[in-house]
């Protein structure tokens, strides 16, 4: 098969980005900049018994280790628990593992203008973890079309000072210590 | 005189043929009118510029939108150029003209059911809606006409697939020997890759949708059905784009004053859209919990090697142009793109829409790129990226060639040229408003699908110019792309209205400038190639599914979720396997 | 003109595609004066092939307008990704690491 | 070459991208370009283009 002289040289230049492409990806996945991916190590939840979840029955924030924290957030018509009726609460230079599972139908759970951003599928527990670096406020909206009412769905991540927080987890853990 | 029309014009030598066009078309442009102008509601009313509608009724409009112009619009559009390609690249008629209208029928019959179910939305009190937009995301629930339109429709493209598969085979039994002609092998080698892609969807709708809707089983499992969507859903992002391909290859060069390239080049690439385009539809799912990140990284391997055809298709298509642009007198470097017929709509449309797609191309790899795609996901930036490629490279080249084709199967001049060129040029200028100002607010994080993203919380920033001034180039580029379809369905009424016509069109098509002849035959080995794409599906989705299935609550979701997770030996086989088979397609390549 | 035409329409019969290397030459050069005042080239579409001033077979035909013109698109390609990852995306705060 | 109608729409056309862009590549050399500086130098380009139309376009031949 005739090919002429400058499409071979076209073809070999589009091969070597497509390499230099899927390298840049593997660059970013590495260990340098460590970006991971959303993917199955959170698990599956059953949606119909949300409630009675360990977790997902009461989602919020919960310390397990020095600066570690775990984060569960359901997202359902059309709020973010917690998030919407209440800010969404992390600790300044904390490392946290977001769990985001739906109730109901498909939503996303997005920090505006970040890289913190996942599908939140009914069923399927979506585990992620990011670095809150400085105290400072973060809007989160549902990117995927919910239903009648999706452009609504919306709340806010307040990153505290780490005082300020402490002070407030310990009053909730109080507070829940004391309805049991 | 020597010559009469009927030795020439298309709607004489195959005038039943002539009329099952005109009938998608018809319908096609039916559904632009409709969908263009609920795509002006939408870019006005989200912009808050100007709000006729509830906020609420903005998604029965986006899936009328993208319903009515992503399927209705170009899959009649392209069921017309297929016919009419097969029907001239073979030089004979389709086997059975009851068949042929069948298949317009049972497609016509699905759009009425799933749009009259989609528009009952604007209804109250009518208790039918089918608010789900174009992807039917379960759980999200539509009405069961919604499914059972979209069953008829696929099943009649499966027949019309088969009309022309029906035409081959009379072909070949008369033509033992000769090369498949190239308009032809475009058709089928797409329509294998239809075959293979929409049993996904199938599976989805007839076995757990609709059974669904009608309430005989009680939930799905919403991670399957999103990946059997999409499983479908890149596939018919190729679908759509292999009817202009196949216009750029076979049509282009001849409206540039020129031939092709070469012919086995565009097999080629026919070919590795064939291979590719069904094992990378986990792309659309790189944030979707549940799929392990092995398969993603597989999905974009091959998601990456897609770019291959594309980018040999832009040399080749390009080159064909220069051609001709050379043939008619041009010099230089790039003085020559002057020299190119810039008058004529269709050319200028089409090559229009080649350089969008040249733009669209990169976002798309941005999309492509596994983690980058964090930045971008269900922002404003996908609709941006896909009214470049599908509703720029795929519109505006259909509209274009509709002015070459139009008057082929009506045999009336085109009304007005120059109102032809008018409308390309606006809706080139529309789109570049449109669908920059869309990029940019995605990378503020604007989400998509949204009817009015102004949040109570917090502000989206932009590091050039304001969020206001984006709005204003959304609501600003919607409207001159509305009034370019106006234009366009105007112009293509009154051709069809018009007197017939002793030349409607030089359709000549000259032959390429490297022939078929040079090539391997096995490029026309149908069967093998088709087997090659099945086993690259086997491999790239076997694994996934059965995780979704068993990690996800079985079939139907809701059960109780059982631990199993695949081996990292598995996964790395998996990997390995299948790059090995893109470099070796590479090599072939 | 109606000469012109008629050789036109013989070649847009589909078994006589070959055939036109044999008349078109002639005709394009007597085309080539009269140039795009022709009005027939203003209300046909498709019609470049009347403007045509000269044949270009394969051999001697060399795309490097193309070359020149991917080769610029390719630039702007890999500068738009290196800025697009490195700068927009690895730039930004609050990234999935784990 | 002439310099017809639709060569001239086509230059309109591609100079539509280029003014929206013009702010970014700008930016890059740390430029702040207003909205209104683009607008003005599009509006000026579209100037110069009439002229040399009404210079050199189809008319001033009139072949016809």
């Amino acid at each position: 098969m005739e090919i002429h002289t400058y499409e071979k040289v076209w073809l070999a230049l589009s091969l070597v980005l497509i390499v230099g492409f899927i390298a840049t990806i593997a660059y970013g996945a590495s260990a340098g900049p460590g970006i991971d991916m959303i993917d199955d190590k959170g698990g599956t939840v059953d949606p119909a018994t949300l409630d009675e979840h360990p977790k997902f029955g009461d989602p919020g924030i919960e310390k397990t280790g020095e600066n570690q924290y775990d984060v569960y957030v359901v997202a359902r018509q059309f709020v973010f628990e917690p998030g919407t009726s209440e800010p969404l609460r992390v600790p300044e230079g904390s490392t946290v593992t977001f769990h985001v599972t739906a109730a109901d139908v498909i939503h996303g759970f997005e920090v505006v203008g970040t890289n913190a951003n996942t599908m939140a599928i009914p069923g399927q527990v979506a585990e992620f973890t990011v670095e809150f670096d400085e105290a400072g406020e973060y809007g989160i909206l549902c990117n995927e079309y919910c239903g009648s009412g999706h452009h609504v769905m919306e709340g806010t991540i307040l990153v505290m000072e780490q005082s300020e927080f402490d002070s407030w987890y310990e009053q909730q853990e109080q507070q829940t210590g004391g309805e049991n | 005189m020597a010559t009469t029309r009927s030795d020439r014009a298309f709607v004489d030598k195959f005038p039943h043929e002539a009329a099952i066009v005109k009938a998608t078309f018809l319908v096609a442009f039916v559904a632009l009118g409709i969908g263009a102008f609920f795509g002006l509601i939408q870019a006005l009313h989200r912009t808050n510029v100007l709000r006729v509608i509830e906020s609420a009724d903005y998604y029965t409009m986006l899936t009328g939108h993208g319903v009515l112009l992503a399927i209705v619009f170009t899959i009649f559009f392209l069921c017309g150029v297929f016919h009419w390609a097969v029907a001239r690249s073979l030089n004979r008629p389709a086997e059975s003209r009851l068949f042929s209208w069948a298949w317009v029928g049972l497609m016509t019959t699905g759009t009425v059911l799933t749009t009259v179910a989609i528009l009952g939305g604007l209804v109250p009190n009518l208790g039918m809606s089918a608010d789900v937009l174009f992807t039917f995301y379960a759980p999200l629930q539509a009405h069961p006409l919604f499914y059972i339109g979209l069953a008829m429709f696929i099943v009649g493209t499966w027949l019309a697939g088969a009309d022309w598969f029906l035409s081959y085979r009379a072909w070949r039994a008369n033509n033992s020997g000769e090369r498949i002609p190239l308009q032809t092998f475009m058709v089928l080698t797409t329509m294998i890759m239809w075959y293979v892609s929409t049993i996904g969807v199938a599976v989805s709708v007839v076995f757990f949708l609709i059974p669904w809707s009608l309430g005989l089983i009680e939930s799905v499992n919403p991670l399957l059905t999103r990946t059997l969507f999409w499983y479908f859903g890149h596939p018919i992002v190729y679908f759509w784009l292999m009817p202009a391909y196949l216009m750029w290859y076979t049509v282009l060069p001849k409206l540039a004053g020129g031939r092709l390239f070469s012919d086995p080049l565009a097999r080629v690439v026919f070919l590795l859209f064939l291979l590719l385009s069904t094992p990378v539809g986990i792309h659309h799912q790189y944030l979707d919990p549940g799929i392990a990140e092995g398969f993603k990284f597989i999905a974009m391997t091959n998601t990456m090697f897609l770019l291959l055809p594309s980018l040999l298709t832009a040399f080749t298509v390009v080159a064909s142009m220069e051609h001709g642009a050379r043939q008619r007198g041009g010099k230089g470097y790039v003085r020559w793109l002057g020299a190119l017929p810039w008058r004529d709509p269709a050319f200028t449309g089409m090559a229009l829409a080649g350089a969008m797609f040249a733009a669209g191309g990169f976002s798309g790899m941005i999309n492509a790129g596994m983690n980058i795609n964090y930045l971008i996901h269900n922002t404003l930036w996908v609709p941006g990226h896909f009214h470049l490629t599908v509703g720029t490279a795929v519109a505006l080249t259909m509209m274009a060639g509709s002015y070459w084709l139009v008057p082929q199967v009506t045999g009336t001049k085109l009304y007005s040229r120059p109102i032809g060129l008018l409308q390309v040029i606006m809706w080139f200028v529309g789109m570049v408003f449109m669908s920059n100002a869309m990029h940019r607010a995605g990378l503020a994080g604007i989400p998509r699908r949204t009817a009015e993203p102004q949040y109570q919380n917090f502000e989206f920033l932009t590091p050039i110019g304001s969020i206001f001034e984006l709005r204003v180039q959304i609501a600003l580029g919607g409207t001159l792309l509305f009034l370019s379809v106006v234009l366009f369905l105007f112009n293509i009424l009154l051709t069809s209205l018009g007197d017939e016509s002793d030349r409607p069109v030089d359709a000549a098509l000259p032959e390429p400038l490297s022939g078929p002849e040079g090539s391997p035959r096995i490029l026309d080995n149908l069967a093998m190639w088709t087997g090659i794409a099945a086993l690259l599906v086997i491999l790239a989705y076997t694994l996934p599914l059965a995780g979704i299935i068993q990690n996800g609550g079985g079939l139907f979701g809701g059960g109780l979720p059982v631990p199993a997770t695949l081996s990292a030996g598995l996964d790395f086989v998996v990997v390995t396997v299948s790059s090995a088979f893109n470099t070796l397609l590479g090599v072939i390549a | 003109m109606a000469v012109d035409s008629t050789a036109e329409g013989a070649a847009a019969a589909p078994a006589s595609h070959a055939s036109d290397t044999e008349g078109v030459p002639a005709d394009a050069a007597s085309q080539s004066s009269s140039g795009q005042a022709d009005p027939r080239a203003d209300s046909i579409v498709g019609a470049a092939d009347d403007d045509i001033v000269r044949e270009i077979e394969h051999d001697d035909f060399d795309p490097v307008g193309t070359l020149v013109l991917v080769l610029i698109y390719m630039s702007i390609l890999i500068g738009m990704w290196v800025f697009m990852y490195f700068i927009e995306f690895l730039g930004r705060g609050l990234t999935v690491v784990g | 070459m002439k310099f017809t109608k639709a060569r001239a729409l086509v230059l309109i056309a591609f100079s539509v991208p280029l003014a929206i862009e013009l702010r970014t590549v700008a930016g890059f050399f740390n430029v702040e370009l207003p909205l209104i500086a683009v607008a003005v130098i599009e509006f000026l380009f579209l100037a110069l283009l009439f002229v040399l139309y009404g210079l050199y376009g189809e008319g001033s031949e009139s072949p016809a």
